[in-house]
């Protein structure tokens, strides 16, 4: 009766977190800092969320004008919470900043209730994503 | 013996949420299902109403025998819940409503209940029902290594307690209760003790005479029986003051209606019988290899041991993580099965009631995990599983900012 | 199929007591038990747990199937007995309740419940408690075949009636009730309506709108699954109108706590599923062999048929005997496995309630036997009963003052 | 699993009735009247109990000076009824009446308290045994 599937790439089909926030989460490629401080310069880094609340996220991007040429995170969180900042560093990776939108951000992101959807993640998380776009806000405003 | 992860099913580490069944359980359940079988009412008069009554009294006898009691005192319900459920409300309410027509009521008293905030939900949750019933209900604090001060029981005991419930061995933290203390202090008050034995039955010696006990309740399937069937120990004296949860047809000395389901029960009987025949192996089996596991965790950071380092259950060990998020952990262990508290509370996701009793802070108490060793655990499975916990804490803590 | 009674166990003709497990079912029982199977906790939440709760929901779905229900309508309970009492209890406390510091209560009512003194004992004795508790409870009288007057339920329903509990198929004598006009007149008085279905279902096309119940029971013990597991279904807009009856972990919408018993669960499902596929075919089997019986026994003295003739379950047939004594006649028939009345209620040596209601005298309602048959019931054994009853009817007569 | 003997000797260990009181209750070689009226006036008949009530028996004993020489009853009512029927009609065959006995029974027949111990009856099955002693004096009473 038991199955499983490979350890290697185990996800369960009966897992709430879903294939894609799995795989998301088991990659985390883009989780870490900015590289030499050297060009610290061009990276604008933001924060939100305390540990004891459940969320910590700290996401940076490097910008060219209005490109972003890079980008990085570190997050302590739950499952969605990470797969969600490797998945928006993916993305926002050679998108343009909005300009037209107040709070700046990248044309075709959108707001985290979009994210929820895109990545099939309970509304009951969106608070943690809340928090993720609070740090992506804090980055680009200490441009 | 369950293989390791790489045959596909995780390794599983979750003995305290539930056991599987012995394999010599399951068969002679299935002897009670099919035509072939003893499948009858046991409440049926006819010869094949008899033999299934004779295998439900068996049964009975098996069960007692763990627990050292008389089959007699022994009613069937369908688990722990449901015992802790009886024991609680129906000493409780039997208790207000004789109070309602005698001198408790006159003086404008009604029932108090002592427990502890890490206590099983099965015990809190009703107790909870009793405070909007009307009733007083005392909530003591563990210390920070789980336990329970006798004296602190002692100390709130009222004129009017009707009940006192401590647990022999909590499901998430494995520590154990000195229940004969307490128990002794309660005779001496004259209050009747109950103790919730649903983790400790079949991995510590118990003994109903001993604990002190009015009330215990036990659960097939926390020791390799079925779940669905437990059992409620009733001190003869307690027999009269229990307000029955189920009524219609008398059965269990009408204290528990409904038919009995004959392979459940014998399915009990025999996992007591075999659970007590290996207790003292196993147990010493299961310490050992629980050591191994925590001699393996302790030597990462950021580690912390949750509850008293010696007073617990042989195959418990739950254990703290700095600096990791409790769902990110578990969900980054695919290759084994645990929990992050009880899986009989974890369909809430708010961090563990129990650990935040114990004083633990809210990031520690989300981010443990409880290993629960059993049967088919091997050394190789708990060194796999230290592994894996040390790679994932690495990964994790590396992403955190 | 069971041989006849030369190989030695009785030819068993008692499948309203319980029913053997099907082969099938018990199968796929076994597949959740054993460290093979999906033995996990339904409520953990790592794999093991999550196949286990798939299993659980996948049963739901079948369960429902059966009802004509949706699968989050139905509660799994230990078996129709706590599914009765949830329903019952649970309505009218939580009525109670409400009313406490409402208008009800204001105007000095308490609520008032309506059922029949046929019903099973799992719904009298709830009744009767509620009596104990203040509540007010109308007792109809059956007619002489045992049927409900729905004009009777008309007539005895009040401004503060808070449910209605009228069983669909009598575990005795097998006579069904006109449910869905019952129900359609409680729906006028917006008064929920209980429907005992635990010896209809898997018998008789079940289907929770045409009832127009907001409470059904079913217990899967009487289809070919096992004991102690049962349903509750619950239309939605009662699920906030029911107290439960075990409070502890939030299982079941939080109106039934409990570790899920998923190798019951799956039983359950199965046996569902299995039990609509053959239900035609084998209704129209087992209404030819009652008439093949009743056509043996009518043909011998003083044998009344008791219940409505034709408004019945396909597989019982309740039968009194004039000039015998009950007991005698039960143990003068070793090679036949019958009741005398329900099992459920055997325990007492009282003529049968059921068919004193229907107006029998004591010696007829103590000689009755209910002859119930199902799927191992081949027309042999039906002759072998009718001429093993002959037999001991003429040898008991005789021997008669 | 199953199991319960041959039908022509079906006593199931489990039975509460007992091996004993089975065997009597399945022979009843007692059962039945006195034989031809010729012999009537030597036999005295006494009856008791009701059906209603759940017990009826008639007993026929017939007497040579103070010994039953024998003993025929009719009965309605449990298995243990007419088994204790069947033991006391062959009990009492080939008794002496006790004269000093008050109801004149046979020595060594005891009373309802001593055959439900000798045939395993259970106490809450007396009043049957009482309706039989009943049925006993009205028929010595009758001589
Ligand atoms: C300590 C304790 N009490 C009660 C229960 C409830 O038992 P059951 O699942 O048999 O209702 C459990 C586990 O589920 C438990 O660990
Ligand atoms: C009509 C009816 N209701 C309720 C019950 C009780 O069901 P359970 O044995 O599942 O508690 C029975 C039989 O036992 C029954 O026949």
């Amino acid at each position: 009766m038991t199955s499983g599937g490979d350890p290697h790439d185990p996800h369960d089909p009966d897992d709430p977190l879903g294939r894609e926030v799995w795989a998301l989460f088991r990659a985390l490629d883009h989780a870490g800092d900015p590289p030499a401080p050297a060009a610290a310069s061009t990276w604008l880094t933001g924060e939100a969320g305390r540990e004891q609340d459940g969320t910590r996220v700290r996401f940076a991007l490097q910008l060219d004008g209005r490109r972003v040429i890079a980008a990085r995170f570190r997050a302590y969180g739950c499952p969605h919470t990470l797969a969600a900042c490797e998945w928006l560093a993916r993305q926002l990776t050679g998108c343009e900043l909005d300009a037209r939108s107040p709070a700046g951000l990248a044309r075709g992101i959108g707001d985290p209730l979009e994210w929820s959807h895109r990545l099939a993640i309970p509304a009951a998380k969106l608070g943690c994503l809340l928090v993720i776009e609070d740090a992506l806000r804090a980055a680009l405003a200490s441009g | 013996m369950r293989a390791r992860a790489v045959s596909g099913a995780p390794i599983y580490l979750d003995y305290a949420a539930t056991t599987p069944v012995d394999a010599r359980v399951a068969a002679a359940m299935q002897e009670c299902l099919t035509e072939q079988g003893v499948y009858a009412n046991p409440s049926s008069q006819h010869a094949l109403g008899r033999r299934a009554h004779a295998c439900v009294e068996q049964a009975r006898e098996q069960v007692a025998a763990l627990l050292h009691c008389r089959a007699a005192e022994l009613i069937f319900t369908s688990g722990a819940t449901e015992s802790n459920n009886l024991a609680i409300l129906g000493t409780a309410r039997a208790a207000g409503e004789s109070a309602g027509s005698g001198r408790a009521a006159r003086a404008g008293r009604v029932p108090h209940v002592v427990t502890a905030r890490s206590e099983h939900k099965s015990v809190l949750d009703p107790c909870r029902r009793l405070e909007q019933e009307g009733c007083a209900v005392t909530y003591l604090n563990p210390d920070a290594d789980g336990l329970i001060d006798p004296q602190a029981v002692r100390a709130a005991l009222r004129d009017d307690t009707v009940l006192v419930s401590i647990m022999h061995a909590n499901n998430e933290i494995g520590v154990v209760q000195d229940i004969g203390a307490i128990g002794a202090l309660c005779r001496e008050r004259g209050v009747p003790l109950h103790v919730d034995a649903a983790q400790s039955a079949g991995k510590l010696e118990l003994d109903v005479a001993r604990l002190q006990a009015e009330l215990v309740c036990v659960t097939a399937h926390k020791l390799y029986g079925p779940k669905g069937i437990g059992a409620l120990y009733v001190a003869p004296e307690r027999r009269a003051c229990l307000q029955p949860l189920l009524y219609g047809g008398g059965h269990e000395r009408g204290l528990r209606a409904g038919t009995l389901p004959v392979h459940q029960i014998v399915g009990f009987g025999l996992a007591c019988t075999l659970a007590a025949a290996e207790l003292a192996l196993e147990a010493e089996r299961l310490a050992r290899l629980r050591a191994r596991l925590w001699q393996q965790l302790s030597g990462l950071d950021g580690v912390l041991l949750n509850g008293h380092p010696t007073r617990r259950l042989p195959g418990v060990l739950n254990v703290s993580f700095a600096g990791v998020e409790g769902e990110s952990l578990l969900a980054g262990l695919p290759e084994i099965a645990v929990s992050t508290g009880s899986a009989c509370n974890s369909d809430s996701d708010e961090p563990s009631y129990v650990l935040r009793a114990l004083g633990r802070d809210t990031q520690l108490a989300q981010s443990s995990l409880r290993f629960s060793l059993g049967r088919g655990t091997r050394e190789q499975h708990v060194d796999i599983a230290a592994a894996a916990v040390a790679r994932e804490l690495r990964r994790l803590r590396a992403v955190a900012p």
